[in-house]
């Protein structure tokens, strides 16, 4: 009885470990931010519930399994939730979810690191100044990808103009739909 | 051998990610390495069989420090603008230091070998006495609250201090400067309300996430737990809660005047069974003399004293992330 | 073999390394008190790379399982004092980092060194 | 059955260090987030395959309160993440009705 | 268990037992009530102690009953209940000097929180000074420095925030080279109780370790006691604390260090470590003529009469460092005295220096001109506490100098050459005191300058006295204090009594 146990949870630890590490090669190859979130949530939340599981059948009748339940029901609940709220506030701060431009070649994501803490210095007319620091960026960035990485870190920090994240400004609702159209205009 | 694997793999990682936070000049950058960094190194203490310190380092270091952290962040720049100052005198210092321990600790005992002095002279007395003289099973608490209770007395002040000093710097609350007006500006920034999703999933689980909290607790005797981590878990709990509402509405379930007691309250009670335990005739923090049978008044005293652990450090941690949301987005 | 044993202490000493240099050469308040945490985690790391023994476990003594190796309790207990109080003091620095900000307006040390110098 | 934790624990050790490179090369800010998320809930599967490996199951407590300060710790970013763009824009419109 | 066998504990007890009482109860007036009776209770307690190892026996208290290594100690003698009177002493000299001053520094609304702070700061110091265990000294070194950066952060002006923030670093730096010390030091012994230590570091083969631990305790501690390279963060520090706090401080933190590196340098590897001795003079000496020299010409060029004493402090550890360094029972007798001396000197003159600061508004020396005339009182105790620092006879300061003279002079060719160093640095201390009193007697008040006229109120000028004339009398009478340190010398040196 308990070999056929340990042959199960034998197989769930393994394909569990294995999603993991799917997950995570996922999280390094993948072009652009919105595919790896997608790589890491989805083999996260799977490889989790396997492991979990493959652990409460060796836990035996003791207290064990319902602390591997308590763990995997936590688990199973907050992250996706992190996920969503993480996707969401990326999306919101204009990540670009362009990853292919015309030509094809892999567009290298958009550099939305934290711009220092200046007072936006664009003009009222936002969304059009957003689409000219889009190209400016992207222009900036495939001179990046030439650059060595920490030189490119470098130029990435003093160059980055942060489209600004107006969308935040207006209750979600507002934001989803304008959002929406935004990234299309990015890709134009 | 398993240990010797883990902890080469997790050591490495940990030294990679200093050097990350070192390198970045993004500060919110650093506070997640500086996060990623705490929980490399409880994993490691976990290892190392040390379940109490991986409990603590996790709650404290990876959850407590990072939201301080975000939270000065928020009231202040987020870039390291400065490039660094000459660094030949850092460098030069730094790695002095580093040389003379690697030069001292060349002879120093190998991980793990039984007969180090560590382990022949003050450990194993703890490890024999305990199940006699106190007949607690987890030994650290044991030593933690009645071994060396006078440490943890002094521990639970020097916590007591912290949030003296963050009220005293942070109490008053500062003039508004700019035009948009407080509860408008607030509305929009202070929390994640409009966040559907998260706002009800972290709703449910703050109770469970107290009731957590106090099982770690009460369970300190017996498994990894006890006061300092189990006030930090109910402090999480108060502080998920208050970040999903917003400040306002966190000080609403906990008010200031509450934690600022709770905190009062704890040190109190710790120095107060140490008085007791003196005027009962023993000396002081001797728990032997509060009952009839010493092994039942060690129980009650060790009970007693993580309580007030467990109050100092959760109304502190409370106190500590309302005075830095309180100051708010000015 | 027997360098393997050192390794924890090397580590240690690294981190010493990198804790320290980036208090002395970074001039961003909040980037010195990062470096201080790392610091002071260096520190945690050399006192629990003592208790460890080979083949024990947590010092929890379970019931009915005989003649356990036991891993030794007292860094333990040193370490959750230490670790209580590195939280404190970053607390409070940070406290104090927030007022800077607001009497200063910057974070960065030699600006407000120049301020300073004017008064 | 000890091998099969062994190479559980390789594998997931393995994500964790590409999480970690993930965090210190990622380009954006959110793939740090996520990195840091990622690398909270392999940590929770690491420690509970770990103590089965070391045999002592009941410490699976430090697994739960990990998985919860990694919760705490990604909405304290989020927030952190809203507030500062809301302070930049409230700054701009100081700047632009100035 | 009688009162008087507790009595050990109790100056610890007492007020960590008032602290929070005082940080609860939010009445008018209240927290500075609390913190007076609990820090003079304390004093009283401390006196009684002293009055019972003055005998020259140690007294022994176990925490909790539990026996010396396994549990921990609190070891009590003749230098620890000297230090312990100094700094309960100071502290309610100060309290009571400060009630006025604190009064307009520290609102009403933060009053609970900075007296709670004070008696946290007593209680840490003396918690360091009476404890027989390694780790436990870090504990309540750790319960004082942040107390210590709590009532510094009080000050009025925003320099005291960036003054904090400094000390803060290089404080943990300090309190985690002695954890890192103490950590070699258990790695090799496996104990922490530091009488246990001192047997089983002899026994240690390989010293190595010993000595690294040995060094990171005493640069750990050097930063925490200012000594000469690693002081920079004590002159801001003080410059911008509020004034009472200033007077605490100066007198009794700072000592409480060297007490520290004094006692675990002596007790735990003087007799384990070969030579340790040559160590010590090698690694104090150079560092005391340093901080005599540097401090002296930093006092020298000063304008800021609160930096100008700070400095003078840099140069009076620097004295007290050449004490330690030299081995024998007179040096360390000089460097004892002369911790309680300057101590007084230097609470009565940052006193003085707040009863000017209270009138003027300012304590830069060009504007104090004048004060000789319109605060009589004021400037004669500053005059007293100058000749005092100087070392003429008849000051406490002489009697210090007098026992670091005899002990130089019977080490050689090396002690002339101290006795030397040691008059120079007293020249250079009249010179630094004649520029405030010349301003303040001989300079002419400018004539945009606000007349002040009347007297400090009496509140403050009575326990400036009280200090001042504490230290001429004990610069007559010196059974005291001299008694308790030359018994504390033999102890530490393990010559009999």
């Amino acid at each position: 009885m308990d070999l056929l146990l340990d042959i199960a949870s034998a197989i769930l630890l393994l394909t569990g470990g294995f999603f993991v590490f799917v997950g995570g090669f996922g999280v390094m190859r993948m072009p652009e931010f919105f595919t790896r979130m997608h790589a890491a949530s989805l083999t996260d939340t799977g490889g989790a519930a396997l492991i979990l599981l493959g652990l409460m059948l060796q836990g035996g009748l003791t207290l064990v399994p319902f602390k591997l339940a308590a763990i995997f029901l936590f688990l199973f609940l907050t992250s996706p939730t992190a996920s969503y709220a993480l996707a969401n506030a990326a999306l919101l701060s204009g990540v670009s979810t362009a990853c292919r431009n015309e030509t094809g070649a892999p567009l290298p994501e958009n550099e939305v690191d934290s711009a220092d803490s200046k007072p936006a210095s664009k003009s009222v007319a936002k969304t059009s100044a957003s689409r000219t620091s889009g190209r400016k960026t992207t222009a900036k960035q495939a001179a990046e990808q030439a650059a060595p990485k920490a030189a490119a870190r470098k130029a990435s920090k003093k160059a980055a103009k942060k489209p600004a994240g107006k969308a935040a400004k207006k209750p979600a609702r507002k934001a989803a739909k304008k959002a929406a159209g935004k990234p299309a205009g990015k890709k134009s | 051998m398993i240990t010797i694997v883990f902890s080469l793999f997790l050591l490495t990682m940990l030294v990679i990610v200093a050097v990350g936070i070192l390198r970045t000049d993004n500060l919110f950058t650093a506070v997640m390495l500086s996060g990623i960094f705490s929980l490399i190194m409880a994993a490691n203490f976990f290892i190392l069989d040390a379940a109490d310190v991986a409990l603590t380092e996790a709650v404290i270091g990876a959850g407590i420090s990072t939201v301080l952290f975000l939270g000065a962040l928020a009231l202040t720049a987020e870039y390291d603008r400065s490039p660094p100052v000459g660094t030949w005198v850092p460098l030069l210092t730094s790695s002095a230091l580093g040389g003379v321990i690697i030069f001292a600790t060349l002879q120093a005992p190998r991980l793990g070998d039984p007969n180090a002095v560590v382990h022949k002279h003050v450990a194993p007395w703890y490890l024999d006495r305990t199940p006699e003289l106190i007949d607690v099973p987890n030994v650290v608490t044991a030593v933690l609250a009645s071994f060396r209770g006078y440490d943890t007395l002094g521990e639970v002040f020097v916590v007591f201090i912290a949030c003296i000093g963050v009220m005293s710097l942070l109490g008053r609350v500062r003039p508004r400067r700019d035009s948009i007006e407080e509860d408008e500006f607030d509305k929009r920034t202070d929390n994640l309300r409009h966040h559907l999703i998260p706002r009800v999933v972290g709703k449910m689980l703050v109770p469970f996430i107290v009731l957590f909290g106090l099982y770690v607790q009460f369970h300190g005797d017996f498994g990894p737990g006890g006061g300092f981590q189990a006030g930090a878990l109910i402090a999480a709990g108060v502080i998920l809660y208050s970040l999903l509402e917003g400040g306002p509405r966190g000080r609403e379930l906990v008010p200031e005047w509450f934690s600022s007691l709770l905190v009062a309250l704890g040190a109190f009670t710790y120095t107060c069974v140490g008085v007791v335990s003196m005027a009962m005739g023993g000396r002081f923090l001797d728990y032997s003399v509060l009952s009839h049978d010493p092994v039942h008044g060690q129980h009650m005293g060790i009970l007693i004293i993580e309580a007030g652990v467990g109050m100092t450090v959760t109304g502190v941690m409370i106190t500590i992330f309302h005075a830095f949301s309180r100051r708010g987005i000015r | 073999m027997a360098v393997l044993g050192l390794y924890n202490y090397f580590i240690f000493a690294v981190l010493l390394m990198i804790g320290l240099y980036c208090i002395l050469a970074r001039t961003n308040i909040i980037k010195s008190l990062i470096g201080l945490t790392i610091f002071q985690g260096a520190v945690f790391l050399l006192y629990i790379s003592t208790d460890k023994i080979d083949g024990g476990t947590a010092p929890i003594i379970q019931e009915g399982v005989e003649n356990q190796i036991f891993a030794n309790p007292l860094p333990q207990v040193l370490i959750l004092t230490a670790i209580v109080v590195g939280i404190s003091t970053t607390a409070l620095a940070l406290a104090v980092t927030v007022r800077i900000k607001e009497a200063y307006g910057t974070i960065e040390e030699d600006k407000i060194q120049e301020m300073d110098r004017e008064l | 059955m000890e091998w099969v934790y062994f190479g559980t624990s390789i594998a997931i050790l393995v994500t964790m260090v590409l999480a970690v490179v993930r965090g210190l090369i990622g380009p954006t800010i959110f793939d740090r987030v996520l990195a840091v998320n990622m690398f909270g809930t392999k940590t929770v599967l690491f420690l509970a395959v770990i103590s089965f490996l070391s045999g002592r199951p009941d410490f699976l407590d430090l697994a739960l309160a990990y998985a919860l300060i990694n919760f705490i710790g990604v909405l304290a970013v989020l927030l952190f993440f809203q507030s500062r763009g809301v302070r930049r824009d409230a700054e701009a419109e100081r700047e632009a009705d100035k | 268990m009688t009162l008087y066998d507790q009595l050990p504990a109790l100056v610890v007890v007492v007020l960590l037992f008032t602290a929070p009482i005082t940080y609860m109860l939010r009445l008018h007036g209240f927290p500075w009530f609390s913190a007076m009776a609990a820090v003079v209770t304390s004093f009283v307690v401390a006196c009684s102690l002293a009055a019972t190892t003055i005998g020259g026996e140690t007294i022994i208290y176990e925490m909790g009953g539990w026996p010396a290594p396994y549990g921990i100690v609190l070891h009590i003698d003749a230098l620890s209940a000297l230090m312990a009177m100094l700094i309960t002493g100071a502290s309610s000299a100060a309290l009571i000097f400060g009630a006025k001053s604190l009064a307009d520094e520290v609102g009403e609304e933060t009053a609970p929180a900075f007296f709670a702070a004070w008696l946290l700061c007593t209680a840490g110091l003396v918690g360091m000074v009476i404890t027989g265990d390694a780790f436990n000294i870090f504990v309540f070194m750790e319960i004082s420095s942040l107390s210590t950066y709590v009532l510094i952060s009080a000050g009025p002006d925003r320099r005291a925030l960036i003054s904090t923030y400094r000390y803060i670093v290089m404080g943990t730096v300090g309190a985690t080279f002695y954890l890192i010390g103490v950590g070699f030091l258990y790695m090799v012994t496996g104990t922490l109780n530091t009488a246990d230590l001192a047997e089983r570091v002899g026994q240690v083969e390989d010293i190595r370790l010993v000595l690294v631990a040995a060094g990171f305790v005493s640069v750990g501690l050097a930063i925490k006691a200012a000594v000469f390279p690693l002081h920079s963060w004590m002159p801001n520090a003080y410059t911008f604390a509020p004034n009472a706090v200033t007077v605490f401080i100066a007198a009794a933190s700072t000592k409480v260090s060297l007490y520290v590196l004094m006692r675990v340098d002596y007790a735990i590897f003087q007799n384990s470590i070969a030579n340790h001795d040559i160590q010590l003079t090698f690694f104090l000496v150079p560092l005391g003529v340093l901080a005599l020299f540097a401090g002296s010409m930093l006092a020298i060029y000063e304008k800021n009469l609160k930096r100008l004493l700070a400095y003078s402090s840099v140069a009076q550890i620097g004295y007290i460092a050449l004490g330690i360094s030299m081995t024998s029972v007179a040096g360390l007798t000089g460097a004892i005295v002369h911790m309680f001396n300057h101590g007084l000197i230097k609470g009565g003159m940052f006193m003085a220096v707040a009863c000017l600061a209270l009138r003027y508004r300012t304590v830069n020396v060009a504007n104090l001109a004048g004060a000789g005339k319109a605060m009589p009182w004021t400037m004669a105790a500053f005059v007293v506490g100058g000749l005092g620092l100087i070392g003429v006879p008849l000051t406490p300061g002489f009697i210090s100098k007098w026992y670091l003279v005899l002990a130089a002079l019977d080490e050689g060719w090396l002690g002339a050459l101290l006795v030397a160093i040691i008059l120079i640095s007293s020249l250079l201390a009249v010179i630094y005191v004649w520029k405030a009193i010349e301003v303040a007697y001989f300079g002419e008040p400018r004539s945009n300058a606000v007349p002040v006229t009347e007297e400090a109120p009496l509140v403050m000028l009575i326990p400036t006295w009280i200090v001042v004339l504490a230290g001429i009398w004990i610069a007559l009478d010196t059974s005291v204090t001299v008694g308790l340190a030359s018994i504390a010398a033999k102890t530490l040196l393990g010559v009999e009594l």
